[in-house]
């Protein structure tokens, strides 16, 4: 392949936020029940482990899962909804 | 060379030109033969140039006095370090450059190559003889020729445009040296009665600095070759002439005849000292970095190639004017150096530009998608030239940059420094577009020209000053070097 | 060997020689410059050498100390895989400009003193944005563009920076400055450019995703790492790095996960995990710049990894916009595999990243900056999100696309193996980088402890991504253009920059339409007068002159007596 | 020989008085010219002698019949005088070569004798109003050379050339009459007519402001203000130069001013001296505003002009007024740059004349637009054009550069910075006018008229470019030109103050 295709883009029109969706598949069970039974041992483990750390709120238990999950699930809503202010065309500056 | 002492070198230096001129008038018949005389003159005035080249940073300084055409003005003529420097320039390039000139001519079977010729060798013989005048008055006779013998090849096309071209060419150039210029050397001759050349200046000490100002203006806007707005239209208009004389004379020979002037006159005219008292130069350091910012402004929004390359010469030679204005050691040599690093680099990307004209027929920027696939070697040596324009390694103009800009720090000038900064950067907006459009853009669809590189005389003189871009960059030690008395010695 | 000649030449000099080489020869010649340069790494004793004058300068060519050796390795060792990696096309324009451009960014590293320096920071400018150009295309060429102006913008600057410094101290000593001696400022804005610091780093996301695909995994690698040797040498311990390098960590991960171009994608993550070492050159201890140093050679291996596995989905499929891919694992599963191991690199247990960033939370935690250390641990979490899960996720799982590329090409496989390699060596035997490290040292990282909380770190922000999957919350990407910094010039300063040339346009039309009618007026007025016909030029009658010549003479008189 | 020697400044005038006779003996041009030749060539000879004697031992004084002055006639040559002596002589021997062809392309034949009948007495009058030291002398000179005048430029091909030459012998009468109204004055009150006497005279205190000699002085100078065609008395002189016979424009615009000029220079140092001329009578003022509206107005007018003689002939009004602007300065610098400028505008427009004499003699016309693209096909010609044009430019190299760097100084030292700058913007504007002639001589496609010139023999051709030659060499050795005339213009002030 021409290094020069990489970018050639097909004639179909740019999808909008209002163009469907391709399905995405849910999370496979072996996925929920890998990644469930592993936070599941973790927050355990986490019971008996001793920390070091000089700061106290890391020994707050599961104090790294619990900050994890926050952070993950609040990027994700805050990027969802900031996308809707900061998206543009993409040929937006070419305009 | 041949065991002559310097004197007659630099005599001979000055005088071959001219009869090299008359030779190939002579030859007109046979196009081969007057090429060959072209040729010889130009490697006979390199060796004899260079001959002087040991003697001088020996520290010698070959003089002679001819003819006192006016009581205190002597037809005199001198070798400093900046003089054979700009002697070096000239009349190395020269050889170059009449390699090329034969390739570009011939491919393009121009009419008049008789007059071409001899014209260039008389333009060639009045840069070196205002390299190496000794005095203001010898300085202005060869810088008048130099005009008078460019003002022919300007107008070769012969069509309206060149006429034009040519009308405001010799106007602006005559006229500002016959109206500011030649009133400056009048009063300079009437202040100090002298127009030698002396280190430390001739200017009679405690000049009042608005008086110094002022000559100062006439003195700069009066050497109009050195292109500092307003006066810098003859150099885009100019640009109708063929490639070569754009890429020798108007790259090289005569705008660094005009800020060779303008440093000459700084040096040994003001001297340092007087310049800057009382801050009687102030204004030109604000003046030239305006110009400096105008004209690559300027150069951004031209779209014909040569034009373009025009406007950036007229913004380079600022940086010299710049140099002299700000008048401390580092800049003064930046200032020097710069002549050197910016030929190397500007006639180069003449000769890309004649080169693309000669093989490819075109003259617009717009044109030159995907060029680079059919003539990489024409356009790598334009991006080499490019580089050495912008400033960048490992190529020369770096240097000149970094005196320059250390030389304004000293002098307190601390915003040149953003001055050059913005410059380079709009260096690259206008220059690299042109690489980079070259290189990777595929062609417009309606460009189906065939064709591959020019003519290997065109090519290979590309390629030599290309490669000078990058030997000068280890080279400018040696230019630093031979520069170094002019702001070492002091009065004696 | 070959004297004291930095490696970083070495492969710059070499790259001269690549155009006239062809097929094998090429590729073994080019594989060849980093191995020797290497040797030659090796070869040096430590100190100053390569001491040389150009121009008057006195330069040190090639320092060798802790800091700049482990750079200095670290981007041979990038060089080779990318230029391995780069093996699958035949532009020797590409292949020379990558071999320039490593061999700048570790010539600079090298560098003993400012000047050297910037030689070869602008080295690194001029010879990367022909991996940009080279794909070819209006847009690429337009990124380009902006991209090499600010990158040469950040060349000047320090330029300047250095200008000031060597006028001020006569040094050109490249060592640790302070903020506040002289030219401090404008060299730390110059390396704040290519640090891609908050509102200095646009470009970072607008060029790399149009460079080739071998283009940006080069590109990756060198430029903003280098930036961060040149923070470490010469502004550790500056307490404003802190907050700067906190932002980084934080504001790029949302963009990073709003982001559809997937090696845009990636561009923002590289400058999340960026914010990491900044703050950790920020606080400057020996443990702090050591984390920098190792967070900077294990990000090396694992960001050119993913941007290896991307560059082969692009090169595949012709795209690496999530929106356009899916389901990939398919056919691509060793990408998959390695794409997902370089994802794991950022963090993960017998990976690099588990052992260097610890370095720099320790760090953060031994000297009491709590806030700095929740919010680089937050940071790391989501970074985990958006690179080690987002990118595998879109690419090769998620909806699928339909696509059926063929597996990577033999090259881009070989170096992708290689850098994962790496990583996993570096996992399972830390103390190999940590006695390579500028402070050499001896930690732990793999107690009961960290394995840890740092799985659950990874586990909790796998669970957070399920449960938004199976909310139908993500993914969410759609192609589109996201404003950022960049709008600032490719937005209001280009309208502006139009605005004043069109200003500036008409008033120079009315200025030489002015002075053209003006000039005209003043012929015409000339011709009316002196012209055949005019008062003056036309032959006055005889009468006219014999009353001329009494005027005058009555002129006289007058004079004469009056 | 040394008899001979003391009788030079007799033969000076006398040879070519007895070979205007001789020749009108002749019959046919061809030998009238040859005659003419050899008469014109002594002359110089004469002149140089002069001049070598007069450095070597100072002015010469020759009484005329052995008549002592006052009552006697005096014929007297100083440095300044000599110096024109030669200007006048070396221009009218220089220009013979060129004569026979020019002359018997555009006379017919048997006006030929008549014409170098003429062109002798012209020669012999204006060497006379040189020598001569007696002021009714000199009238009578001035008759003589401007009777011969009127004939050369009637004998001009055009039907237009009557008429300039009525006009000009009008308005020269008025100016001979206006001179010798001024000298009868001086002679009233001074009772002499010996112009060295009159000068030792009007030194007496007592003498210094009669009105009598104010309304002398005044009659004197706008007699030869319109002899020497000083603005606004100019009127009659492009017609006169533009429709006479190329050879005559050629030595008239060389000889006929510059001889005006030095009657002008003679009578306002020695005659007046500088206090009566330039300080009772505001001469310096009103000859700078003269002379500066004829460098900016006439060369205006030369911009605007088709005919190229009427071009040169009005370029010959402006650098007039160089030359009574250095005059007018009336210090050292100023002085010499005016004296100066007589002999460098004589050779350089001497020069343009005759290559286009040369252009009238191959094509016919001197028009602008006829002589399209005539620089490829008369290249030697069109050569000298440029380079006389250059030094009407006054570019350095050429003689023009050296009058106007001592006109400069002058201003300068006068501390009247805006002259310098008004000199140089006015050379600017010959600029304009030659390089118009230059464009149309070489971009412009030949006409087939134009195509089948080419360069004019030899014997027209060598004469040009040997006063080219010479304007190129007083721009480099000034020894012989400006050392000269900085020696007259010292005595001129220093001797007779």
């Amino acid at each position: 392949m021409e290094a020069g295709d990489i970018h050639s883009k097909s004639a179909a029109p740019i999808p909008t936020d209002d163009a469907p969706r391709r399905p995405v598949p849910p999370p496979s069970p072996a996925l929920k029940f890998g990644v469930g039974s592993a936070v599941v041992l973790l927050a355990f483990a986490d019971l008996f482990i001793q920390k070091h750390g000089s700061f106290a709120i890391e020994h707050t238990p599961v104090f790294y899962g619990s900050l994890a999950f926050l952070v993950a699930g609040a990027l994700i809503i805050v990027a969802e909804a900031l996308r809707h202010l900061l998206s543009r065309p993409e040929d937006h500056y070419d305009r | 060379m041949l065991g002559l002492s310097p004197e007659t070198t630099m005599l001979a230096a000055v005088v071959l030109p001219f009869i090299g001129a008359i030779a190939i008038a002579f030859l007109h018949r046979s196009p081969n033969l007057r090429e060959a005389a072209t040729l010889v003159t130009a490697v006979l005035l390199a060796a004899l140039v260079w001959s002087l080249a040991g003697p001088v940073m020996a520290g010698a300084r070959p003089d002679v006095a001819l003819i006192e055409v006016v009581p205190g003005l002597p037809l005199a003529f001198k070798v400093e370090p900046l003089g054979l420097m700009f002697a070096l320039v000239a009349s190395t390039l020269w050889i170059v450059n009449s390699i090329y000139s034969i390739g570009y001519m011939r491919a393009h079977d121009e009419p008049r190559q008789t007059t071409f010729y001899v014209c260039f060798a008389i333009a060639l013989g009045s840069a070196v003889g205002l390299a190496f005048s000794r005095n203001l008055f010898t300085l202005f006779l060869f810088y008048e020729l130099l005009t008078l013998s460019t003002y022919p090849l300007v107008t070769h096309n012969g069509d309206r445009k060149a006429l034009i071209g040519g009308r405001i060419y010799l106007m602006l150039l005559i006229g500002s040296s016959m109206v500011l210029l030649l009133p400056a050397i009048i009063v300079t001759a009437f202040l100090s009665g002298t127009t030698e050349f002396t280190a430390g200046g001739i200017l009679p000490k405690g000049l009042d600095a608005t008086i110094v100002g002022l000559l100062l203006a006439l003195y700069a806007f009066g050497i109009g070759k050195a292109a500092l707005m307003p006066l810098h239209f003859w150099l885009p208009s100019a640009m109708v002439a063929p490639t070569p004389v754009s890429a020798l004379l108007h790259a090289v020979a005569v705008v660094k005849a005009g800020v060779f002037t303008v440093l000459k006159v700084v040096i040994y005219v003001f001297g340092v000292e007087t310049l800057t008292a009382g801050g009687a130069r102030d204004w030109l350091v604000y003046f030239a970095s305006a110009t400096l910012i105008a004209a690559s402004l300027v150069a951004l929004t031209r779209q014909n190639l040569k034009a373009r390359l025009a406007y950036s010469t007229v913004s380079q030679l600022s940086y010299v004017v710049l140099a002299a204005a700000i008048a401390t050691s580092s800049s003064l040599i930046g200032g020097g150096m710069h002549i050197v690093m910016h030929a190397a680099g500007k006639i180069t990307l003449f000769f890309c530009a004649g080169a693309i004209y000669v093989a490819a027929h075109k003259t617009e920027i717009g044109e030159l998608d995907g060029i680079g696939r059919r003539m990489p070697v024409t356009m790598a040596a334009f991006f080499i030239a490019s580089l050495s324009i912008i400033g960048l390694p490992p190529f020369g103009g770096v240097w000149s940059k970094w005196l320059i800009g250390a030389g304004a720090l000293d002098a307190g000038f601390a915003f040149v420094v953003g001055v050059l900064m913005v410059s380079s950067l709009l260096n690259v907006a206008y220059l690299l577009p042109i690489v980079g459009r070259a290189f990777f853009l595929p062609p417009k669809p309606d460009d189906h020209d065939v064709h591959g590189e020019a003519p290997l005389a065109c090519l290979i003189p590309i390629v030599i000053t290309a490669t000078l871009c990058l030997v000068l960059f280890f080279a400018a030690g040696t230019i630093e070097e031979l520069l170094r008395p002019l702001v070492t010695a002091r009065p004696g | 060997m070959i004297g004291e000649m930095s490696p970083g030449l070495i492969l710059v000099l070499g790259a001269v020689l690549v155009p006239f080489l062809k097929g094998q020869a090429r590729a073994a010649w080019m594989l060849a410059l980093p191995i020797i340069g290497l040797m030659q790494l090796l070869s040096l004793p430590m100190g100053d050498l390569g001491q040389t004058t150009l121009a008057g300068v006195p330069l040190t060519t090639m320092r060798v100390d802790g800091l700049s050796w482990l750079f200095g390795f670290v981007f041979l060792f990038a060089a080779f895989i990318g230029i391995l990696y780069n093996l699958y096309h035949d532009d020797p324009l590409q292949h020379a400009a990558g071999l320039v451009y490593a061999g700048s960014a570790i010539g600079a590293v090298f560098a003993g003193d400012l000047v050297t320096f910037f030689l070869y920071w602008e080295g690194t400018a001029i010879a990367s944005v022909f991996l940009i150009w080279a794909s070819g295309t209006e847009r690429a060429y337009r990124a380009g563009m902006r991209y090499l102006i600010i990158q040469i913008g950040s060349g000047v600057i320090l330029l300047a920076g250095i200008l000031i410094h060597h006028h001020a101290t006569g040094s050109l000593a490249f060592t640790k400055f302070g903020l506040d001696a002289p030219g401090a400022m404008l060299i730390l804005l110059a390396i704040g450019i290519k640090c891609a610091f908050p509102l200095l780093g646009s470009w970072l996301p607008d060029a790399y995703p149009q460079a080739t695909p071998g283009g940006t995994v080069l590109l990756s690698a060198f430029t903003t790492k280098l930036a961060i040797y040149a923070l470490a040498r010469a502004f550790p311990g500056t307490g404003i790095l802190i907050p700067i390098g906190l932002v980084m960590a934080v504001v790029p991960l949302i963009y990073a996960m709003m982001e559809n171009d997937l090696r845009r994608t990636l561009a923002y993550t590289l400058n999340n995990q960026l914010g990491f070492m900044v703050v950790a050159v920020g606080i400057g201890t020996e443990m702090a710049i050591s984390g920098a140093a190792a967070q900077a050679f294990v990000h090396v291996v694992y960001k050119s990894l993913l941007f290896m596995a991307i560059g082969a989905v692009l090169y595949r499929t012709g795209t690496a916009e999530a929106s356009a891919l899916g389901g990939l694992r398919a056919t691509m599963p060793l990408t998959a595999a390695l794409c997902i191991i370089g994802g794991l690199s950022i963090a993960s247990p017998l990976l690099g990243g588990f052992v260097a960033k610890s370095l720099i939370l320790s760090a953060a935690m031994k000297d009491g900056y709590f806030w700095v250390w929740l919010i680089l641990l937050g940071a790391s979490a989501g970074a985990f999100v958006a690179t080690a899960i987002k990118i595998p996720y879109a690419a090769f799982f998620a909806a699928d696309s339909g696509k059926r590329p063929e597996e990577a090409p033999k090259p881009m496989l070989a170096a992708m193996s290689l850098a994962a390699l790496a990583s996993l060596i570096v996992g399972l035997w830390p103390s190999l980088l940590y006695g390579a490290l500028p402070f050499p040292m001896t930690y732990d990282a793999y107690t009961l402890e960290h394995v840890v909380t740092q799985l659950q770190l990874m586990a909790f922000a796998t669970l957070a991504m399920v449960v938004m999957v199976a909310l139908g919350l993500y993914p969410f990407e759609r192609p589109g253009q996201l404003l950022g910094a960049d709008w600032l010039y490719r937005g209001l300063g280009y309208r502006l920059l139009r605005w004043i040339e069109a200003a500036a346009n008409a008033a120079w039309t009315s200025i030489v339409g002015g002075v053209t009618s003006a000039s005209g007026a003043t012929v015409a007025w000339a011709r009316s007068l002196h012209g055949p016909d005019g008062l003056f030029g036309r032959t006055w009658p005889t009468g006219t002159m014999a009353l001329w010549t009494t005027v005058m003479l009555g002129a006289y008189l007058i004079l004469a007596f009056v | 020989m040394s008899a001979l020697e003391s009788q030079l400044p007799i033969l000076q005038v006398i040879v070519p008085l007895v070979g205007a006779v001789l020749v009108a003996l002749m019959r046919g041009g061809r030998s009238a010219w040859a005659v003419a030749l050899v008469i014109t060539w002594t002359m110089p000879v004469i002149s140089i002698l002069l001049m070598r004697k007069v450095l070597a031992t100072g002015p010469i004084s020759y009484h005329l019949g052995g008549w002592a002055p006052p009552i006697g006639i005096e014929y007297r040559v100083d440095l300044l005088a000599a110096f024109v002596l030669v200007l006048v002589s070396v221009v009218g021997a220089a220009l013979m070569p060129f004569a026979r062809r020019s002359v018997a392309s555009e006379i017919d034949g048997d006006k030929q004798v008549w014409f170098y009948t003429m062109y002798l007495l012209c020669l012999a009058g204006l060497l006379g109003i040189t020598i001569t030291a007696d002021a009714f002398n000199l009238f009578v000179f001035l008759e003589i050379s401007s009777l011969a005048t009127y004939v050369l430029i009637a004998l001009g091909r055009d039907r237009r050339a009557l008429l300039a030459a009525y006009q000009y012998l009008i308005m020269g009468t008025i100016g001979a009459t206006f001179y010798v109204i001024g000298v009868g004055l001086l002679y009233l009150v001074t009772g002499s007519l010996n112009i060295y006497d009159i000068a030792s005279r009007l030194a007496d205190p007592a003498m210094q402001n009669p009105r009598p000699v104010m309304a002398a002085l005044a009659f004197i100078v706008v007699g030869i203000s319109l002899k020497l065609a000083l603005f606004p008395l100019h009127v009659w002189l492009p017609g006169a130069y533009a429709h006479a016979p190329s050879f005559a424009s050629a030595f008239l615009a060389g000889t006929a001013t510059k001889v005006a000029i030095y009657v002008l220079i003679r009578f306002a140092f020695s005659v007046f001296g500088v206090a009566i001329s330039f300080e009772t009578l505001p001469l310096t003022e009103v000859l700078v505003v003269l002379s500066l509206a004829a460098m900016f107005i006439a060369s205006i007018i030369a911009v605007f002009e088709t005919n190229l003689k009427r071009m040169l002939a009005y370029s010959s009004l402006g650098q007039v007024g160089y030359i009574t602007l250095g005059i007018a300065l009336a210090n050292t610098q100023g002085l010499t740059g005016g004296i100066v400028h007589l002999l460098n505008h004589a050779l350089m427009k001497t020069a343009l004349f005759m290559a286009l004499g040369a252009i009238a003699y191959r094509l016919g016309s001197v028009k602008l637009d006829a002589i399209a693209g005539i620089g490829r096909r008369m290249p030697w010609t069109m050569a000298v054009f440029v380079l006389g044009g250059m030094a009407l430019v006054g570019v350095p190299g050429t003689a023009g550069f050296v009058s106007k760097w001592y006109l400069a100084i002058g201003a300068v030292e006068k501390g009247w910075w805006p002259l310098v700058f008004a000199i140089l913007i006015s050379s600017l504007i010959a600029v304009v006018y030659v390089g118009r002639v230059v464009e149309v001589a070489w971009f412009r496609e030949p006409s087939p008229a134009v195509e089948k010139c080419t360069d004019p023999p030899l014997s027209m051709l060598i004469p040009m470019l040997v006063l080219t030659a010479a304007t190129i060499y007083f721009g480099i050795d000034t020894e012989a030109s400006a050392g000269m005339a900085l020696k007259a213009a010292e005595t001129l002030l220093g001797g007779l103050k």
